[in-house]
């Protein structure tokens, strides 16, 4: 972490601008591609200061495997999340047992906590409904453990072992 | 009567209601808003042909296969005068409330005597 | 070469975009880039008047090349080369008079959508095409209803807001007209719609125009869409009422009738004539009805802009050219004097701090010139011989005889005998009640007051060269063929 | 209540009368006159491929000239109308770390999908309003997102103006070597782009017609929203 | 008919099926937390699986690879924003008073909220004098 | 099989729908038309197919992006942090 | 099919618009305009209008709605009318 160069920062931003415009257009033609490059660089000036703190550094191969290898796990725990809600829905008597819970994360990074909020947000019957520092308030449609360290276990650990590495 | 005509009148006609018998003016406004949808929608309408396809003449559209593009080029230019006369009129609401501490144009009219 | 009278529109657009980088330069110049640009647009004006009156013929702009129902045309004939000119020049001497009577911040804001303003009554007065006319309308209604509510009063914004709703409802139902008429012959362009007229169906094109003149009649003030006019017209500041009475309102009467004469040839089209004479007669009415009451000279003069646009529009319906020339004789005249009376009003109103009629006595010791103009206008507007609006109203009662409508002469008399009350107790008023010590007037005002007054006198006393002038206007709306032969139209046709 | 029934009985004899009307207007039949002209001429004429976007900067530039200048209108108006001496946000909440995180990473992009749906108004559908749109939801984004965020005035209102002094001027060089205001003289009188109708350099000035609408609908929009959004601060009337 | 097809078809109706889910939990739970819950989640998936069933469809239908692209895009953008904005509305609804069901079992929001308040407070007072230092001078 | 999936889709959004009318507060009614915009994406992306043209997932693309920042800014409102 | 459909949205945007106009919620009302937007911008799609149906829904569905979130902000939410809303809004 801390302070990365500022060139770093830039040429990452316009790196991923840059693959972005080429999904949009979703042509190779070299005329799209010059002006992809173009406005890739115009918008990237103007917003590398919001969009990254850490700049190329995200690229570490490392970084890039685990992210590649949670991203099918993420959709599993997806598809297991909508069938759990398929049940509960579907189910007559309707068995929820909902609730807020607090829990602690051990992220420390703001882009590593919107994607442990998201994931949470996606993943079986949970849904962040607020973060303070590391106090993660969570909105549980089932709840099987009151105290934070409980809950924690149950929903935050899972996902943590690879934000931790693909964000700190 | 097609359903497109149907609903372009009927949002008009609402809309109108809105403006005519509500007294929150902030509701009249959400009607000129839905009066000028229901506007745009009858023009769309009244220019489509059917069976035919959006009139961007790639992927193998040849011009006897396309809408009319009037009317399309004329809604554009008149969504963005409905955004931009609501956008007028709001700031107006503001001004008023900050006078009058009062959306109800019954009681604006009493207030100013 | 014709083609650079597009500066018309450009240079006003120019000029308003360029004020907020004027703004970070400098912000003290922007009143007098305001007077540059519109000396500059009666520059262009003046030299358009000219091309057209001595070569007899239309301007056409083709913008972007293309030939018209492809392209948008401005058609600056006879009519549209003459208001042009009265555009230019009111905004000009409104200009000089905002220096001193706008005084509320933000001024950079004003100027632009000063410039506006004027911008879209030009475009209104010249375009060829019902849509343009619609979006220029829209820029008119617009910076319109900013302009109203400028002064950020409670007062102000609740004219603003009539305004805003009607004029909704208003545009809305232009669209709407629009796209009957669109869906029924394929064209926009008006000497196309005039060419292809006798193709349409009949009920669709009358309700259609109905619409159409439901639209225009929210910007025009008939009658039962014309409850923010008055609010609007006391409320707004002084320079913009009399730009709205000068010339605003008499874009939107052009363009009603010509979008009333260009389905001339359409089944069934007199019935809607005869429902523009019944609005129109119903707005003279209540106009002077309501003038009559009023305390407050502004508002009085508001409603007495009303009854007069009534007229007009009545002389715009009778379906006869000198009819229509009549009008737009009026039109002219109306716009001198109002402009002139909304200036003195608004310069008294500066200086002594309200427009109520007690704020009016002694006034005839206290500003002279001032009292003068007010004076003059208003013995004019009554119809008075040796003034503009005698010859005016004489050209409307024979046209009214010519095309049988009798009882027209008694509603034009009437509202002079009304008028003459009303105006003759502002003018007792001014001059034979109260006392005050003497204010100074500006010397650049009272020129302008001056010059007005030297134009009315002499309309009043050499009636002949400014009637054939109208004529020729008239004529440019009225007659729809040689309209149509006039726009190098393209064949398209089905 | 008599009100009520009043606007019902006028509402309900506006509507039978144009239901009137718009029954000789039949749904879905080919009505085309000057529209079949316009599509059959389209690529020849200006390059575009997309005929809504010819129609609208080419044919009827008047009219999207007009549309430009009421949005600037309603951006001057607000303004003028909202003007006070001091203004400032008066927000209660922050915005969660997760929104706040969200907009960071989601502004690039945004913006990104604007440039592109205006750069490719003449391709496919969209072009400078929605681009502009775009890009002022984008900036939006962030005045929702963080409860002190302001944009630069003094970048933004010159901007405004600038873009509008552009178009002017492209009509005004129009002008001057076509003749015609608004005159497509890259494409009608140099040519460029001739031989690649449906990539992406071609049609002429569409491009960067839309490239300046663009701009200029994004600052006025977020213009709009940055007067709205400020509240007077006491005592600065 | 190509295998293309049939995985795309096979996607956008899996997808279909949970948008009709997601509308389903949206109507059958009792408050508006467990209705974001079971609505966002489905419909996320759901129109995952509709937009790049419809980009694999392409291939088959239309013969085109340049669909999955932008299908792509569409998906990444959808799966990123919409639990922000199932998070934003949850977080409003709770912030603006809507009450939790009343089969709920706990709340600690609000228990950590009100502690949260009491210090604040707390600090407010502390504060006092030296804000009213920095308005003398 | 067009028909299928697109009366699946109507049936969820006469299903949201209901929510929307019926919501008791207006939260209920602002969640039901953030589902509806997601069902409209995922429905425009459909109809982009069916129509075998790939300029309409433009719509859809710019539909989902723009519906997210209202939605925000209604929750936005709703916490009070305008 | 088609005409199934151009029912479908028609009455749903008929029945949103009726709703957006009576509910006493203002903010509940910018939801309903939000919702007309919505499907005037599907019924733009079917109409084969994309261009119109981008910008429906860039101002509709976002521009517009938080410029009138704005509004309300800055007044007030509800609205204070004597009579009661319509007996078809109120279940």
């Amino acid at each position: 972490m801390g302070e990365t160069s500022k060139i770093s920062r830039y040429l990452y931003t316009v790196l991923i601008l840059f693959i972005i415009w080429l999904f949009l257009t979703g042509s190779l033609d070299p005329q799209e591609v010059t002006i992809g490059a173009i406005f890739a660089l115009i918008v990237g000036a103007l917003t590398d200061e919001v969009f990254t703190e850490r700049g190329l550094g995200n690229l570490n191969p490392k970084r890039v495997l685990y992210f590649t290898a949670y991203i099918p796990y993420f959709l599993w725990a997806m598809i297991m999340a909508n069938l759990d809600v398929a049940y509960r829905v579907l189910h007559p008597k309707r068995p929820i047992n909902p609730g807020i819970v607090e829990c602690r994360t051990v992220l420390t990074n703001n882009v590593g906590k919107l994607a442990l909020a998201n994931s949470i947000t996606l993943t079986p019957g949970t849904i962040t409904l607020d973060v303070k520092g590391d106090r993660y308030f969570i909105h549980w449609i089932d709840v099987k453990d009151k105290s934070v360290e409980g809950a924690s276990e149950n929903i935050t650990k899972p996902f943590e072992k690879f934000l931790k590495v693909i964000f700190e | 009567m097609n359903p497109y005509y149907f609903a372009s009148i009927a949002l008009i006609l609402i809309g109108l209601y809105a403006i005519l018998a509500k007294r929150n003016v902030l509701k009249m406004l959400v009607g000129l808003s839905i009066m000028e949808t229901g506007v745009n929608l009858l023009l769309i309408s009244v220019g489509y042909v059917s069976g035919r396809s959006a009139p961007i003449l790639s992927e193998g559209i040849t011009p006897d296969r396309a809408v009319d593009p009037i009317p399309q080029a004329l809604v554009l230019t008149a969504i963005v005068i409905g955004v931009a006369t609501t956008a007028m009129a709001l700031s107006v609401v503001i001004n008023l409330y900050e006078k009058y501490k009062t959306l109800n144009v019954e009681e604006i009219r009493r207030l100013r005597g | 070469m014709s083609q650079y009278a597009s500066l018309l529109i450009a240079l006003p657009l120019f000029g308003a975009f360029f004020i907020p980088i004027l703004k970070r330069i400098s912000k003290s110049a922007v009143m007098p880039f305001l007077v540059l640009v519109t000396l500059i647009q009666t520059g262009i004006a003046a030299w358009v008047f000219n091309e057209v009156y001595i070569t007899g013929k239309p301007i056409i702009i083709m913008a972007g090349g293309f030939r018209p129902p492809i392209g948008i045309n401005l058609y600056i004939g006879h009519f549209a080369a003459l208001f042009v000119l009265v555009i230019a020049v009111t905004s000009l001497l409104m200009t000089i008079f905002s220096f001193k009577a706008v005084s509320v911040e933000p001024k950079d804001k004003y100027a632009m959508l000063f410039l506006l303003l004027m911008l879209g009554a030009t475009g209104m007065i010249s375009t060829g095409d019902i849509f343009n006319l619609f979006v220029f309308m829209e820029i008119t209604a617009i910076s319109a209803y900013a302009l109203i509510a400028y002064n950020k009063t409670g007062e102000a914004s609740e004219a603003a807001l009539k305004y805003i709703v009607l004029g909704g409802i208003g545009s809305s139902f232009f669209l709407v007209g629009v796209a009957l008429i669109y869906g029924s012959l394929g064209t926009l362009n008006m000497a196309h719609i005039a060419q292809l007229a006798h193709l349409v169906n009949p009920t669709v094109a009358k309700a259609g125009l109905a619409l159409l003149i439901f639209g225009l009649a929210v910007e025009a003030e008939q009658f039962p869409l014309n409850a923010w006019a008055p609010d609007a017209y006391q409320e707004a500041p002084h320079p913009v009422t009399a730009m709205f009475s000068a010339f605003v309102v008499k874009a939107s009467l052009y363009a009603m009738g010509r979008v009333i004469y260009i389905l001339s040839a359409v089944e069934g089209w007199s019935s809607i004539l005869r429902l523009l004479i019944i609005l129109g007669t119903l707005t003279v009415i209540i106009g002077e009805m309501s003038a009559l009451r009023q305390n407050n000279v502004k508002r009085m003069f508001a409603y007495s802009s009303i009854a007069q646009v009534g007229l007009i529009a009545v002389g715009l319906a009778l379906g006869t050219e000198s009819g229509v020339s009549a009008s737009v004789f009026h039109m002219f005249n109306h716009a001198i004097v109002k402009a002139l009376m909304f200036l003195a009003v608004g310069y008294v109103a500066v200086e002594l701090g309200g427009t109520e009629i007690n704020k009016f006595e002694g006034l005839g010791k206290r500003m002279p010139v001032t009292a003068f103009a007010i004076t003059v206008g208003a013995i004019s507007i009554i119809g008075i011989p040796l003034f503009n609006i005698f010859w005016s109203k004489m050209q409307l009662i024979l046209a009214a005889l010519n095309a049988q409508y009798t009882w027209m002469v008694a509603l034009i008399l009437g509202a002079s005998l009304v008028e003459a009350t009303y105006y003759i107790r502002l003018i007792h008023t001014i001059w034979f009640k109260g006392e005050g010590e003497k204010v100074k007037e500006s010397s650049v005002l009272a020129l302008v007051m001056l010059l007005l007054v030297a134009l009315i006198i002499v309309i009043g006393i050499y009636p002949e060269p400014f009637w054939n002038v109208m004529q020729k206007a008239g004529s440019d709306i009225f007659n729809v063929a040689q309209y149509i032969k006039n726009v190098p139209l393209m064949g398209v046709s089905p | 209540m008599v009100k009520r029934i009043f606007a019902i009985v006028f509402i309900l004899i506006i509507g039978f009368w144009m239901a009137k009307a718009l029954d000789q207007v039949p749904f879905g039949q080919d009505r085309m006159l000057v529209g079949k002209y316009y599509l059959e001429h389209v690529k020849e004429e200006t390059g575009a491929v997309n005929a809504v976007t010819a129609v609208v900067v080419n044919y009827r530039g008047f009219d999207t000239l007009g549309e430009v200048t009421v949005l600037f209108i309603a951006s001057t108006g607000v303004a003028a109308l909202l003007w006070r001496k001091k203004r400032k946000r008066t927000a209660k909440t922050e915005g969660s770390v997760v929104l706040t995180t969200g907009a960071r990473l989601l502004l690039p992009f945004i913006m990104l999908f604007g440039v592109y749906i205006f750069i490719h108004g003449h391709l496919t559908p969209g072009g400078g309003f929605p681009g502009g749109a775009t890009i002022a939801t984008a900036f939006l984004f962030l005045y929702l997102a963080f409860t002190v965020y302001e944009v630069d005035h003094k970048i933004f209102e010159p901007l405004e103006g600038l873009a509008g002094v552009g178009y002017v001027t492209v009509g005004l060089i129009g002008l001057a070597i076509g003749g015609y205001f608004l005159f497509d003289w890259i494409w009608q009188t140099w040519g460029i782009g001739k031989e690649n109708i449906g990539r992406l350099l071609s049609a002429g000035f569409i491009p960067i017609i839309y490239t300046l609408i663009g701009i200029k609908v994004g600052t006025e929009l977020t213009g709009i929203v940055d007067n709205m959004i400020k509240e007077p601060e006491e005592g600065g009337q | 008919m190509s295998i293309a097809s049939i995985i795309g078809q096979a996607l956008v109706l899996f997808g279909t099926f949970f948008y009709v889910l997601s509308s389903l939990g949206l109507i059958r739970m009792p408050d508006v937390y467990n209705r974001m819950q079971t609505a966002t989640k489905s419909a996320t998936l759901g129109s995952l699986g509709v937009i790049i069933g419809v980009g694999i469809w392409a291939i088959g239908e239309v013969g085109s690879y340049s669909w999955i692209p932008k299908t792509l895009i569409v998906a990444v953008f959808l799966l990123l924003t919409n639990p922000i904005a199932a998070h934003a509305l949850i977080r409003a609804a709770y912030k603006s008073g809507v009450p939790l069901w009343e089969g709920s079992i706990v709340d600690r929001y609000k228990e950590a909220e009100s502690s949260l308040e009491r210090v604040e407070e707390i600090k407010e007072k502390l504060e006092e004098p030296s804000r009213g230092v920095e308005i003398n001078e | 099989m067009i028909e299928v999936y697109l009366f699946l889709i109507a049936v969820a959004v006469i299903l949201s729908m209901y929510r929307f009318f019926r919501g008791p507060t207006t939260a209920d009614r602002i969640v039901a038309v953030d589902i509806m915009t997601t069902l409209t994406t995922g429905l425009m992306v459909l109809f982009a197919l069916y129509y075998r043209r790939a300029i309409f997932l433009d719509v859809a693309l710019v539909y989902a992006v723009l519906a997210f920042v209202g939605v925000i800014a209604f929750a936005r409102y709703m916490e009070g942090g305008l | 099919m088609s005409d199934w459909v151009a029912i479908f949205i028609a009455a749903l945007m008929v029945v949103s618009a009726i709703f957006a106009v009576e509910w006493r919620d203002l903010l509940a009302a910018v939801v309903g305009m939000t919702a007309v937007s919505l499907f005037a911008s599907i019924a733009f799609f079917f109409l084969q209008a994309p261009d119109v149906a981008m910008v429906e829904a860039a101002i509709g569905a976002a521009l517009s709605a938080a410029v009138f979130i704005f509004a309300i902000n800055r007044t007030e939410r509800y609205e204070s009318e004597e009579e009661g809303t319509g007996w078809w809004v109120k279940w």
